[in-house]
């Protein structure tokens, strides 16, 4: 095997971090098999990306070409395959993001490689690449080999793996590429941002936050009386988004809000790591769930097995009888 | 859809809303429906509910979220049924089920709703707990599977998964045990009664889990049959001999009440306390059996018993029934039908209020702290208080 | 946001207000022949200073406010005619007081009949209250509001008369009192202060009712009926005549209808009896059926039917069944107790018209100084057909009311207007002043005894 | 519009102590497992029922799976589906590769202006499925679509991207989508209809009838082990009945400073 | 139209005039007997067609079964003497019309229970005793479809017994039924001697019921235990009028081991419960009613009796109260065989 190729992801002048976390996680692989690791990037103005990049990789690709400016997958695409074919990496990584998750599947197929999405580990073993993927909703683990192939195609879960400081000089390619044809059939309208109305649930100290173990939408009454005692605001995880019992503004996870607050009080949320990589940040997190094998207990500083319905009454009471007793 | 669809179309106008439906035991207060109770908004009561069923099928009103909550607030405590002066009055919780088994079949009912009989679908309980661990209450108790007994203890969904539920499901199978009683359960084989499938308006689930349990019932030559749950009660005795399941079904309480009579059990270890009883809804209303909890209950030495003002027809349903334990639509108030309930039972002076019903404890439990009555009112099953006046740890 | 509805919200919290369109169907309907119109809030508020929100917030948007108790007056009282809120004010269900000695007591607007009957019956044994013949639901003060009568009408009169003190609420939001209480004193009179009676009869059009103050009566320990049936109607009148001599009733409805076919072309008497004891009874009995009501047994033209000890209050919701329907409608009015065989026929010759088996009652008012009489028109809901007839049949009774000259009681917009064309101009241009000096942005109850 | 809905059956492992590892340690224990329409699936009936309610047309419903995944074909006939097309094959643990490679021989014979997958499954989760198909197929694609316009000829929608922003496309139809959950409320689906939808016509079909055969499809990715999770750290569990574990935790907040 | 089939020679020859020399209500002697019968037999006018309380006993006293009883009905109504005030007879008249709708009609095809107008008493059918027997007119709203009529002999309305009669008679045949067990004594006797003495067809054969119950209990012999009570049997009036049924009270006591007390008002010399004296409201009825009552319940407690069966529902709302006052318990006789079967009475208060 010759390189290992990490592909770039940027919107709205920021690299992604999941780009950081597996160009980590490339530099290390590459290390190990006395590889080459290659970063690409793309779009305008992108001299600052591939400078980035340079303190991981050893050497960065970078192709200015307007229509790639956007994480678009469709040109994307072209632009993979072409550095594929030129470079005949032997792995191209990825971060498992929706970018990756919009392109990487068709190109496994145009290319005819093999792809194995969402890793949560990548290591070495006989000189084979081998890759674990996380199953049944985080509740069993399974590894994988690959066929023999020139290439694969890897995409790593966000948060999975850490950025260590990157300590290399690589330099940095300019390859030239056009496309053919425009996409016709399959046009690019724009963002839309979610509003951020009333509630800003990064700025809050305390975070309330429920799952679906609240069960219904009235329940949610009792869970703000708790916010209110508690100086804090409600959160959620994204099937109380789904089911429409509050708005996408409070949404804490991946698709979500990114949130640090002081206290994570996390009720009836299971902990998917969807959620959890929301969350992460949190100084001190409580959890409360019946289900004493859920996940969100491995996050968790406390943990208390129960029905949030029976524990949040509770504990309004005894902070309210705390709080009146020292004001 | 149109009254076509709709078995009562030929009734469902007959309500004048007169409102004699949302009275307790005498005239003294309207709160006695308890989706009523709970919202005050003439829509939640039941000639509310019936007028707004009939908007619907005539396309007066579009079918919403809010008309699915209302007709799901009902929670089937046959209140109206028995107070309604009217002839059609029988007919009246039928046209409820029926208007909700609408929405079944349209798939249009609130997410709890659909959450609770999707669990029921897949894993025979409400909860969506795994059907590997409907034995778990039993552990340690030396309670053995069904195998010809004279008895089939059969616990019912609360009883197997709620934690206080299984309390009362286990302490009731050591008063059984004590008493020498020859009973055994089904433990994992065991699925759901189906008693709340049917007032969720889920006719063929429930037809299914009726049919499945008879057949299961009848293969093992099950011939009586005790419940912890009211509710499993009224589908064994009521609806199940329509599925050719003909079983000799007693409550729990009325067989212990026999069992103290006759001597079979002894229950003079004494209970001291200031009780007051709660009927719930599947055994009073619906099953007229208002004496068997009573008579145990002055029948153990130390018990003074007092009654609430609303009693046997007349009491305020817990606001679990209709499935609304777990859907819940009518928590979150000081007018919820519970924490009025265990206001009442406070009222009596009593310091525990004893229940029938697994549901009924976990909703009036919940209530009391919700109340903050903790320390004045405790909320016990009878089998508990059995089971303490028979000395058993 | 609709701000009214968040306004709304603001004052009773977000429980208690719908714009929802199911809370809105069902606030729309009158149980009668009433045409339903829609509010655009339904508002269920608890206490006085709620209303008085609520009432000024409506002054400020220019939004009609339509007060309602049981919603059972059956004339359209409470249909929203112009929209706006729906005030359901059943949640203000407390019983402040009970004046033993003084024989009254005091009741949020909310209260129901039956909550009071049952209240006193726990608590007050020996005292009672007079209860209308509606469903036990009905409130205290949307009774008073329309004039009503009850089950002691005959010695005591209308419950409107029965009235020692209101508290109402403004059109414009200020909360007023009126009798004994308005100058801090007890609940116990409406009497002596200067009389400003704005507030019963007016439906709801002149302000919010939200305390009553009302009388209670003695009730003693055995309370009875005793039934006399009669074949012609021109006896009733001298009939409910010499019973009211014998000063010993406590109620004297005589009536006769269709359905149940026993009842059809008989008069038939309830007459209510109390008594301490046996003896009493006893005397009473022997006054009434052998002494007064004797002589028409004898002759064969009356029979007695027996006494029930124990009151039973008629439920009239079961006459919303009689087409298997679920609605009735009927005109009351208030007349001179000798055109009962008048009302009777002409009544009867209504119904038949419009294929409706007849239903008439007379209720003693006073000693005979009048009766309420009324005739019911059951319709089936379901068929708009028979809803028709029934509000022509209701229409022609309020004409046939004035013909025989007698008042039609808490009459609907028909016979509002029928009412206001006959009405003495004078008398007519004070409502009028009245009605502009309290409710200037006219936001009460629109649509009800429109005099401007 | 004819449309085409891929779904799978798949285990209920919402509680974390019902998974266990087969002795194999290539699967999971299933037998006492109950199974389930996989959750992004319900998503795309719902979806998939709504668009054909507004625009007419036929709805398919293809899985590929044993005898007992006919389940959640019932489920789509009685959500609506007009047929129902069962690959008799236990592909379930396999490549999506190769799994792709069969859908795609199925829709091929079929009408269709749209095909929906649901963006992924609760068991492997790999979510990739629907756009290699899409790509075989030769047309235009969007995963974890979370709003949906359709018209004639072209689509409307929006993809869900991170940190709450959605990215919008209008697209040629034929188009394949992958559906996201919270895109709609999936309807119940009642047992009277499932009982009912026993009534349609449920097509199987063998692999050979597409002309496939197991051998010739390679998987280039091969699973080699099953574990559970490594035991991370565990919170320190307060115990008791509510009200103590409340006041414990109610205490553990104040001296943390929370209030 | 139907007429009483009478036979006036055959009161000329009677000895005894028991008819009216035994009526408990009034007091003739024969020689009087004798000569207002043939006046009420010749259409004029006696006192007895204003004095008699209709309480069907001569029925049962005639020795030739010559139904004078029936006569006195025809006369009163030929010679407008109204038992009761007009207003009240034209009530009672228009009570027995069915307003409700027509009755579902389910086809028999043998042996069935009629509970008359009775439906609201179903309760009382329940238990062993009535497995497998089916039922007609067990729905309240319309069980006047099947009201015998015979309650008009009460009013002096024999023409609207014989109007009515032969369409309740054609209701029950449409069931298709040949045994009617009659749940009422008083529809036995409409059917095995009203319409026999005045040539009404009835294409049924009637059983009483407690010929019924006898035969039951003997089928269930074996799960009898003995009641050991002391049982006082309140005779209604229209058991007069099948006394030849009246033997099964005493069979059925004796299968059931309850004590048959003895009282003075007792078989022949039952005295009324009131409910037709009081019905007749008449100047006076109310105190002769209290008077009867009295001497009633006085007989019964003298007896000893601690149970007072009934059979007929009217007289079971008449006197039932009264007698649990007087710390008697009142029941009617087919709860009272079921409490022998070891059942609840579902009566029981």
């Amino acid at each position: 095997m010759s390189s290992i190729l990490v592909v770039a992801e940027h919107r709205n002048q920021t690299l992604a971090d999941v780009s950081y976390q597996v160009l980590s996680k490339g530099r290390q692989l590459a290390d190990q098999a006395q590889m080459e690791l290659l970063a690409a990037v793309a779009g305008v103005d992108i001299d600052a990306y591939a400078k980035e990049l340079t303190r991981w990789a050893d050497r960065v690709i970078i192709v200015n070409n307007d229509q790639l400016e956007e994480p678009l997958a469709e040109p994307y695409q072209k632009l993979i395959a072409h550095l594929i074919r030129e470079i005949r990496p032997g792995i191209v990584l990825m971060g498992h993001s929706s970018f990756a998750m919009d392109l990487v599947p068709s190109l496994s197929v145009e290319l005819g490689i093999p792809l194995v999405t969402d890793c949560v580990d990548i290591f070495w073993q006989n000189g084979d690449i081998l890759v674990t993927r996380s199953i049944y909703n985080g509740k069993a683990n399974a590894s994988y080999s690959f066929a023999q192939s020139e290439t694969i195609l890897i995409t790593g879960r966000v948060g999975e793996f850490p950025v260590e400081e990157g300590q290399r000089q690589g330099w940095i390619e300019e390859i030239e590429f056009a496309f053919e044809e425009e996409c016709d059939y399959k046009k690019f309208e724009g963002y839309l941002e979610v509003e951020a109305a009333g509630v800003d649930i990064t700025q809050a100290e305390v975070l309330v936050s429920v799952g679906r173990g609240i069960k219904e939408k009235k329940n949610l009454e009792i869970v703000e009386e708790l916010a209110r005692v508690l100086g804090g605001v409600v959160s959620c995880s994204r099937p109380v988004v789904d089911y429409g019992w509050l708005p996408s503004e409070r949404q804490v996870g991946l698709s979500g809000k990114t949130v640090q607050p002081k206290l994570y009080l996390g009720l009836g949320i299971s902990g998917a790591f969807q959620h959890v990589v929301g969350m992460k940040g949190a100084r001190m997190t409580v959890a409360i769930n019946k289900d004493a094998k859920a996940p969100i207990f491995s996050v968790a500083n406390y943990g208390i097995v129960d029905d949030v319905l029976k524990v949040v009454p509770a504990l309004v009471n005894k902070i309210s009888e705390l709080k009146g007793r020292t004001e | 859809m149109t009254l076509t669809n709709f078995r009562y179309g030929d009734v469902i106008h007959r309500c004048f809303r007169c409102g004699y439906c949302k009275f307790p035991i005498n005239w003294m207060d309207v709160n006695n429906c308890p989706a009523y109770a709970r919202f005050r908004m003439e829509t939640y009561s039941c000639g509310g509910r019936l007028w707004l069923t009939r908007a619907w099928l005539e396309g007066e009103i579009e079918w919403s979220d809010h008309l699915a909550d209302i007709l799901y607030s009902c929670t089937a405590c046959k209140n109206c049924e028995v107070k309604c002066p009217l002839s059609f009055n029988i007919d009246i919780l039928n046209m409820m089920i029926a208007a909700k088994s609408e929405m079944v079949e349209r798939g249009e009912i609130p997410s709890a709703a659909k959450e609770f009989l999707e669990n029921i679908q897949r894993q025979g309980n409400p909860y969506g707990t795994s059907r590997e661990k409907r034995d778990e209450w039993m552990e340690g108790t030396g309670i053995e599977a069904y195998q010809g007994q004279e008895y089939l203890y059969y616990v019912g969904c609360v009883g197997s998964y709620d934690t206080r539920g299984q309390e009362t499901a286990r302490l009731l199978g050591k008063v059984l045990q004590k008493a020498g009683v020859s009973f055994g359960v089904l433990g994992n084989d065991e699925n759901c009664d189906g008693n709340e499938v049917r007032n969720l308006g889920e006719e063929t689930l429930f037809e299914m889990l009726a049919e499945d349990n008879v057949a299961q019932f009848q293969g093992l030559g099950v011939q009586k049959i005790v419940t912890l749950s009211p509710h499993s009660y009224n589908a064994m005795k009521n609806d199940y001999p329509g599925f050719n399941g003909v079983f000799d079904v007693l409550h729990y309480t009325q067989l212990l009440q026999e069992l103290i009579r006759n001597g079979g059990l002894d229950v003079s270890g004494g209970y001291n306390a200031k009780v007051t009883y709660h009927d719930p809804c599947f055994l009073g209303r619906w099953n007229e059996e208002y004496d068997a909890p009573r008579a145990i209950l002055r029948a153990i030495p130390g018990v003074q018993f007092v009654e609430m003002a609303r009693n046997r027809n007349g009491a305020l349903c817990c606001g679990g029934g209709g499935g609304n334990f777990y859907l819940d639509l009518l928590g979150g108030s000081e007018d919820s039908p519970a924490r009025r309930r265990v206001r009442e039972a406070c009222e009596t002076g009593a310091n525990v209020l004893a229940v029938a019903c697994p549901n009924c404890l976990t909703m009036l439990e919940d209530a009391v702290k919700a109340e903050g009555l903790e320390n004045k009112l405790t909320v016990r099953d009878i089998s508990e208080i059995v089971g303490e006046a028979c000395v058993i740890k | 946001m609709d701000p009214i509805y968040q306004a709304l919200v603001d004052i009773v919290g977000q429980e208690h207000v719908s714009n929802q369109p199911e809370e809105l169907f069902i606030y729309s309907y009158d149980l009668g022949t009433t045409e339903p119109h829609r509010p655009d809030y339904a508002v269920t508020p608890r206490s006085t200073e709620e209303i008085q929100e609520i009432v000024k917030l409506a002054n400020r948007e220019k939004v009609p406010v339509v007060p309602l108790g049981g919603g059972l007056s059956l004339a359209g009282l409470a249909v929203p005619f112009r929209g706006g809120i729906a005030l359901d004010l059943k949640r203000m269900d407390s019983i402040l007081e009970v004046n033993e000695k003084a024989r009254y007591a005091v009741v949020e607007c909310g209260v129901s009949q039956g909550q009071l009957t049952s209240y006193l019956e726990r608590n007050y044994p020996h005292l009672t209250h007079s209860e209308p013949g509606a469903p036990p639901t009905a409130t205290i003060a949307g009774n008073v509001a329309i004039h009503g009568q009850g089950d002691l009408a005959q010695p005591y009169g209308f419950n409107s008369d029965m009235v020692n003190g209101l508290e109402i609420v403004l059109p414009t939001g200020e909360v007023c009192k009126f009798g004994s209480c308005s100058i801090g004193s007890g609940w116990f009179t409406q009497h002596p202060l200067p009389d400003v009676g704005l507030f019963l009869g007016w439906s709801g059009t002149t302000g919010i009712i939200t305390k009553v103050s009302i009388r209670l009566f003695p009730s003693k320990k055995i309370r009875g009926v005793g039934q006399f049936v009669v074949e012609d109607e021109e006896l009733v009148p001298e009939i409910m005549y010499k019973l009211t001599h014998t000063q010993m009733t406590e109620d004297i409805v005589a009536f006769s209808q269709a359905v149940p076919p026993f009842a059809s072309g008989l008069q038939h008497f309830t007459i209510n009896i109390a008594a301490d004891s046996e003896k009493e009874l006893e005397f009473k009995q022997e006054i009434i059926w052998d002494d007064t009501l004797g002589e028409y047994i004898r002759s064969g033209a009356g029979g007695f039917l027996g006494f029930r000890s124990g009151l039973q209050r008629p439920q009239v919701s079961k006459t919303s069944d009689w087409r298997k329907g679920g609605g009735f409608e009927y005109v009351g009015s208030i007349m001179p107790v000798d055109t009962y065989p008048e009302c009777y026929r002409r009544g009867r010759e209504i119904s038949e018209r419009h294929d409706i088996p007849y239903t008439v009652l007379g209720r003693c008012v006073g000693t005979a100084h009048a009766m309420m009489f009324s005739w019911t028109y059951a319709f089936n809901r379901a068929d708009p057909e028979t809803v028709r007839q029934a509000r022509e049949a209701l229409h022609e009774t309020d004409d046939l009311v004035l013909e025989l000259g007698g008042t039609i009681w808490k009459p609907g917009l028909y016979g509002q207007k029928l009412v206001m064309e006959r009405l003495d101009p004078n008398t007519l241009n004070l409502m009028k002043k009245i009605k502009q000096m309290l409710d200037p942005n006219g936001i009460m109850n629109p649509g009800n005894w429109e005099v401007s | 519009m004819d449309i085409i809905a891929c779904i799978k059956r798949v285990p209920d492992t919402s509680e974390a102590d019902v998974v266990k590892i087969d002795p194999s340690q290539k699967d999971i224990e299933k037998d006492r497992l109950a199974f389930k329409i996989n959750d992004w699936d319900e998503y795309v009936l719902e979806a998939a029922v709504q668009l054909k309610e507004k625009l007419g047309g036929t709805l398919t419903a293809v899985t590929i799976g044993p005898k007992e995944w006919d389940e959640v074909l019932r489920r789509a006939l009685a959500m609506g589906a007009d047929s129902a097309i069962r690959i008799d094959q236990d592909v379930s643990a396999d490549d999506p590769h190769i799994v792709a490679i069969i859908l795609d021989k199925v829709i091929r014979r079929l009408p269709y202006d749209l095909v929906l997958f649901g963006a992924q499954s609760e068991d492997f989760g790999s979510g990739h499925l629907g756009a290699m198909v899409a790509e075989i197929l030769g047309i235009p694609h969007a995963t974890l679509v979370i709003n949906l316009e359709a018209e004639e000829k072209k689509i409307h929608v929006q993809r869900e991207l991170e940190a709450g922003t959605l990215q919008s496309y209008t697209i040629d139809l034929p188009a394949l989508l992958t559906i996201h959950t919270g895109i709609n409320q999936p309807r119940y689906i009642s047992m009277g209809g499932i009982r009912r939808a026993m009534q349609k016509e449920l097509q199987v079909m063998s692999l050979s009838d597409l002309g496939l055969s197991l051998d010739a499809l390679t998987p280039m990715v091969k699973l080699e082990e099953m574990r559970l999770p490594p035991k991370g750290k565990e919170a320190e569990l307060i115990t008791g009945a509510p009200e103590e574990t409340a006041g414990q935790l109610a205490k553990i907040l104040k001296d943390a400073g929370i209030f | 139209m139907y007429e009483l089939k009478f036979n006036e020679s055959e009161c000329l020859s009677c000895a005894t005039q028991d008819c009216l020399t035994r009526c408990q209500y009034m007091d003739i002697d024969r020689d009087t007997a004798k000569a207002e019968i043939l006046k009420i037999a010749r259409g004029e006018d006696s006192f007895v067609l204003h004095d008699c309380v209709t309480c069907y006993a001569c029925e049962e006293y005639c020795p030739v079964n010559n139904h004078p009883f029936y006569l006195i009905v025809e006369k009163q109504e030929e010679l407008d003497v109204p038992p009761l005030p007009r207003p009240l007879i034209r009530r009672g008249i228009q009570m027995g019309i069915p307003f409700r709708g027509e009755p579902v009609i389910d086809e028999i095809n043998g042996q069935t229970l009629d509970m008359g107008a009775f439906a609201d008493l179903m309760y009382l059918i329940q238990g062993k005793l009535f497995e497998g027997l089916p039922v007609i007119s067990t729905d309240p709203r319309k069980m006047f479809h099947y009201f015998c009529q015979l309650m008009y002999l009460h009013y002096g309305r024999a023409s609207v017994i014989k109007e009515r009669l032969p369409g309740i008679i054609q209701t029950i045949a449409k069931h298709n039924v040949t045994e009617v067990i009659c749940f009422h004594d008083e529809c036995y006797g409409t059917y095995t001697s009203y319409c026999p003495a005045v040539g009404i067809e009835v294409p049924f054969k009637s059983i009483h019921f407690f010929e019924f119950l006898y035969n039951r209990l003997n089928e269930l012999k074996g799960e009898i235990t003995p009641v050991n009570l002391k049982v006082a049997y309140q005779r209604p009036c229209s058991s007069r009028l099948s006394s030849d049924k009246h033997h099964f009270v005493r069979d059925i006591f004796d299968l059931i081991g309850a004590e048959y007390v003895e009282r003075e008002y007792v078989d022949e010399n039952a005295l009324c419960c009131g409910g037709t004296i009081q019905g007749q409201r008449r100047e006076g009825s109310r105190k002769r009613t209290a008077d009867v009552q009295k001497r009633n319940i006085e007989d019964i407690k003298n007896a000893g009796a601690e149970i007072c069966v009934f059979n007929c529902p009217a007289c079971y709302t008449t006197m039932g109260r009264l007698v649990a006052q007087n710390g008697i318990r009142p029941v009617f006789m087919s709860d009272l065989c079921r409490l022998a079967i070891g059942e609840k009475p579902a009566g029981w208060r």
